[in-house]
């Protein structure tokens, strides 16, 4: 049986199409990488300046001068290329990427995201994320749905400061896929085992939910 | 945006996306650079009411001067026309509506646009008549002008090398205005004298990433022959 | 400006330009692109009172994490300061002051003093908290904030080629600030793996022309392993 | 004996120093490549995104994708870069380039210059003379001292559309080399012959002339 973070992995790689271009966030999605097929034409874009990032082969040496924006050292697939900062974000604010995963301290009903800071105790900077999530076109939010203590991180409204407004498409916990819709939240699957009643009680938001055409993951 | 995997095509069907009536960028200063064969298909395929926007007009027999002799442009955004007399006399005419910008500010409008903003705050050209046009504002006690950045649908470019994914090398003096347009235009064709699968240009030649290439076309070297009989050696 | 056949110098020379209580700008995203070597003379040489502009904090041990430990900087422009502990303890200390934008907005600020203009203005931000604090203007019946170009006395930037005129070849993710920042500063001094005489750099690959450059000298490359040791692979 | 145009051309030279950037306007700047030493350490810079042009080798094949901003084929000596045209443009605003020659239809004793527009008779658009003119830090004007009918080009205050306000350096005709100051136009050379009184005929500005130290070219 998978662990709840790969459900979320598995489900999430199926919403890049072979084309695309990606962006991987810091933490969870940049695990994504181990969910795309080797010979898929994706080019995975990196803030710090690189399109087409792929995993460094285990056993590799690494280039002191390739790493993403996580810090990691990469290597890059055919078709990379190199450039500044300022043309990267370019690149983001002309909607030249196609979909961008990301972390969520607080998400809610209207597609607003909380995922950069918590005043009083964590504010390390803002980085790339308001770009990313003002200007991608498909915003995917891939997070745990409770906080380590229970507490619903799908809201009806994001009470920390905001990374953008109405920003978010999609939301993928392990208990379930949900779309940011013009009425409300709609939820597309629902995770094996799971009943909707259990989803409703876990979340702050409002749910819509069509029983008939709910999909499992 | 196009698949980095559906960029590769012919020039044909490149150029059949254009409607009339579109604004189009033309890269380009004077012969190198510019996009001629891209141009020459436009010109076949018969769009008209077309906005450009292009650093110089050409000359009269090639690239957009072509264009415009043959009545199929309205309006020319520009830096400097004096080599296109035929340009010249349609503006004096009246038959074509001409905006012009000093090089620098031109090329900074596109940059923006291709960089995502609305504007910049200039003080090019304060003192002199080309201020009275614009919007100023005042910033920690100096002024400074509004400069808009200028879109466009499409932009038509000229590279070197390509692959297929659409990343473009430039070669020269071919540089100049291509890589500002093809990320300033919603839907930038690309003309190349080769494309060469994907993996063959190192990461950091290239100039423009494949991210703001919709359409990218082969080309045969002759079609730039044109832009050569144009100068004095 | 330094005459282009001035330029290659020697790393103390260089840093010694550089008085107590400048602005400097530092390349770098992480390890890649920062100019460990001139970072380190810089320490060695103990200027004091200095605001750095930089994407990050670097990590505790190396880079201008050296420098913040040490208690050589008064301020800090950066963009994610995550990595640093040491800078984010000083910051709530209230020892050292930091000031932070989206990334991408102040990779366009350093850009735009750069290129030589006063500010842009964006859409980026609007909603957020980091609106309250920007003048907004209307253009076209919508907002847009004014965000003013970054300039520095001084730019330290990372190279991996350069020729002794001070021409720049940067490879890899170690491009980022860098050439943005080579052209906002009045003064950048670059270390480079290797300097080689002008003519060896093709024109075409050259990332920041000469112009931009005051200083350039050659560093080892062991000076960037301190970069290594930080990266899990 | 030199033309006009060598000696203005020739005295143009001896403003240029080894190790600096310059840059050539349209037309008799231009011709100053031929005055420049080859092996002299000195890169002209082009606005159309060239810096370090020289002139093609006599019979050489030209490189269709090398022109300078004049549309003549060039080439390139070592330490030259090609670049795109906001970044050309930045090098300008950024007074990078140390000295910029240019042509003239007037220009006055307050270092204001026009030479891009002659209102109903010819405006074929600034191109880039306009940021040359306001930012490179020292400007030279290389013209005939009158115009073909005679009259002074060197005004009092110009008439005609202004290139930019108060940029000029340094101007140089067959008759003279003339400073612009806080005071005025002060003459530094007067040309071989040529004495003051018809050097004051032939200009309309007010001339600044201290003869103890004045230079002949």
């Amino acid at each position: 049986m998978p662990s709840d973070q790969e459900r979320i992995l598995a489900r999430a790689a199926r919403e890049i199409d072979p084309g695309q271009i990606v962006n991987l966030g810091i933490g969870l999605p940049t695990r994504l990488f181990h969910y795309l097929p080797k010979e898929m034409e994706v080019l995975v874009h990196s803030e710090n300046g690189v399109l087409g990032c792929q995993l460094l082969t285990e056993g590799s040496e690494p280039d002191l001068e390739m790493i993403d924006s996580g810090g990691a050292y990469i290597s890059t697939r055919p078709g990379a290329s190199v450039f500044d900062s300022a043309l990267s974000f370019a690149m983001i604010r002309r909607s030249r990427v196609d979909v961008t995963f990301m972390g969520a301290f607080e998400v809610d009903q209207q597609g607003n995201l909380a995922n950069w800071k918590i005043p009083g105790k964590f504010s390390p900077g803002i980085g790339g994320a308001m770009e990313l999530a003002q200007k991608v076109k498909k915003l995917v939010v891939l997070c745990s749905h409770n906080d380590k203590h229970g507490n619903p991180k799908i809201l009806k409204q994001c009470r920390l400061p905001l990374t953008a407004p109405r920003c978010v498409s999609r939301i993928i916990t392990e208990k379930a896929v949900m779309e940011v819709t013009e009425t409300g939240l709609q939820v597309v699957d629902i995770a094996e085992g799971l009943d909707v009643d259990a989803l409703r009680d876990a979340t702050e938001a409002d749910l819509i939910i069509d029983e008939h055409r709910l999909g499992r993951f | 945006m196009t698949l980095i995997n559906q960029k590769y095509t012919s020039i044909e069907q490149a150029i059949a996306n254009i409607p009339s009536g579109a604004s189009i960028m033309i890269g380009g200063f004077g012969s190198p650079g510019t996009p001629f064969a891209l141009l020459d298909e436009l010109l076949a395929q018969g769009q008209s009411g077309l906005t450009l926007i292009k650093n110089d007009a050409n000359e009269p027999d090639i690239g957009i001067g072509r264009l415009i002799r043959a009545g199929r442009v309205d309006r020319l955004i520009t830096s400097h026309i004096g080599l296109n007399r035929v340009a010249i006399d349609e503006m004096n005419q009246g038959r074509l509506a001409v905006e012009m910008y000093p090089q620098g500010l031109l090329a900074e409008k596109i940059r923006c646009a291709g960089a995502g903003h609305y504007g910049f705050l200039t003080d090019i050209g304060l003192g002199t008549e080309i201020a009275g046009a614009r919007r100023e504002i005042e910033c920690e006690g100096k002024t400074w002008a509004i400069e808009p950045a200028i879109h466009a649908e499409f932009a038509l470019v000229h590279a070197d090398l390509a692959d297929e994914y659409g990343n473009l090398v430039y070669r020269g003096t071919a540089i100049n205005f291509n890589p500002l347009m093809a990320m300033a235009a919603d839907h930038t064709i690309a003309q190349a004298f080769q494309v060469q699968p994907p993996g063959n240009l190192p990461p950091e030649t290239i100039h423009t990433p494949c991210a703001f290439v919709s359409q990218v076309v082969q080309v045969e070297l002759a079609s730039s022959e044109q832009g050569r009989r144009a100068h004095a050696v």
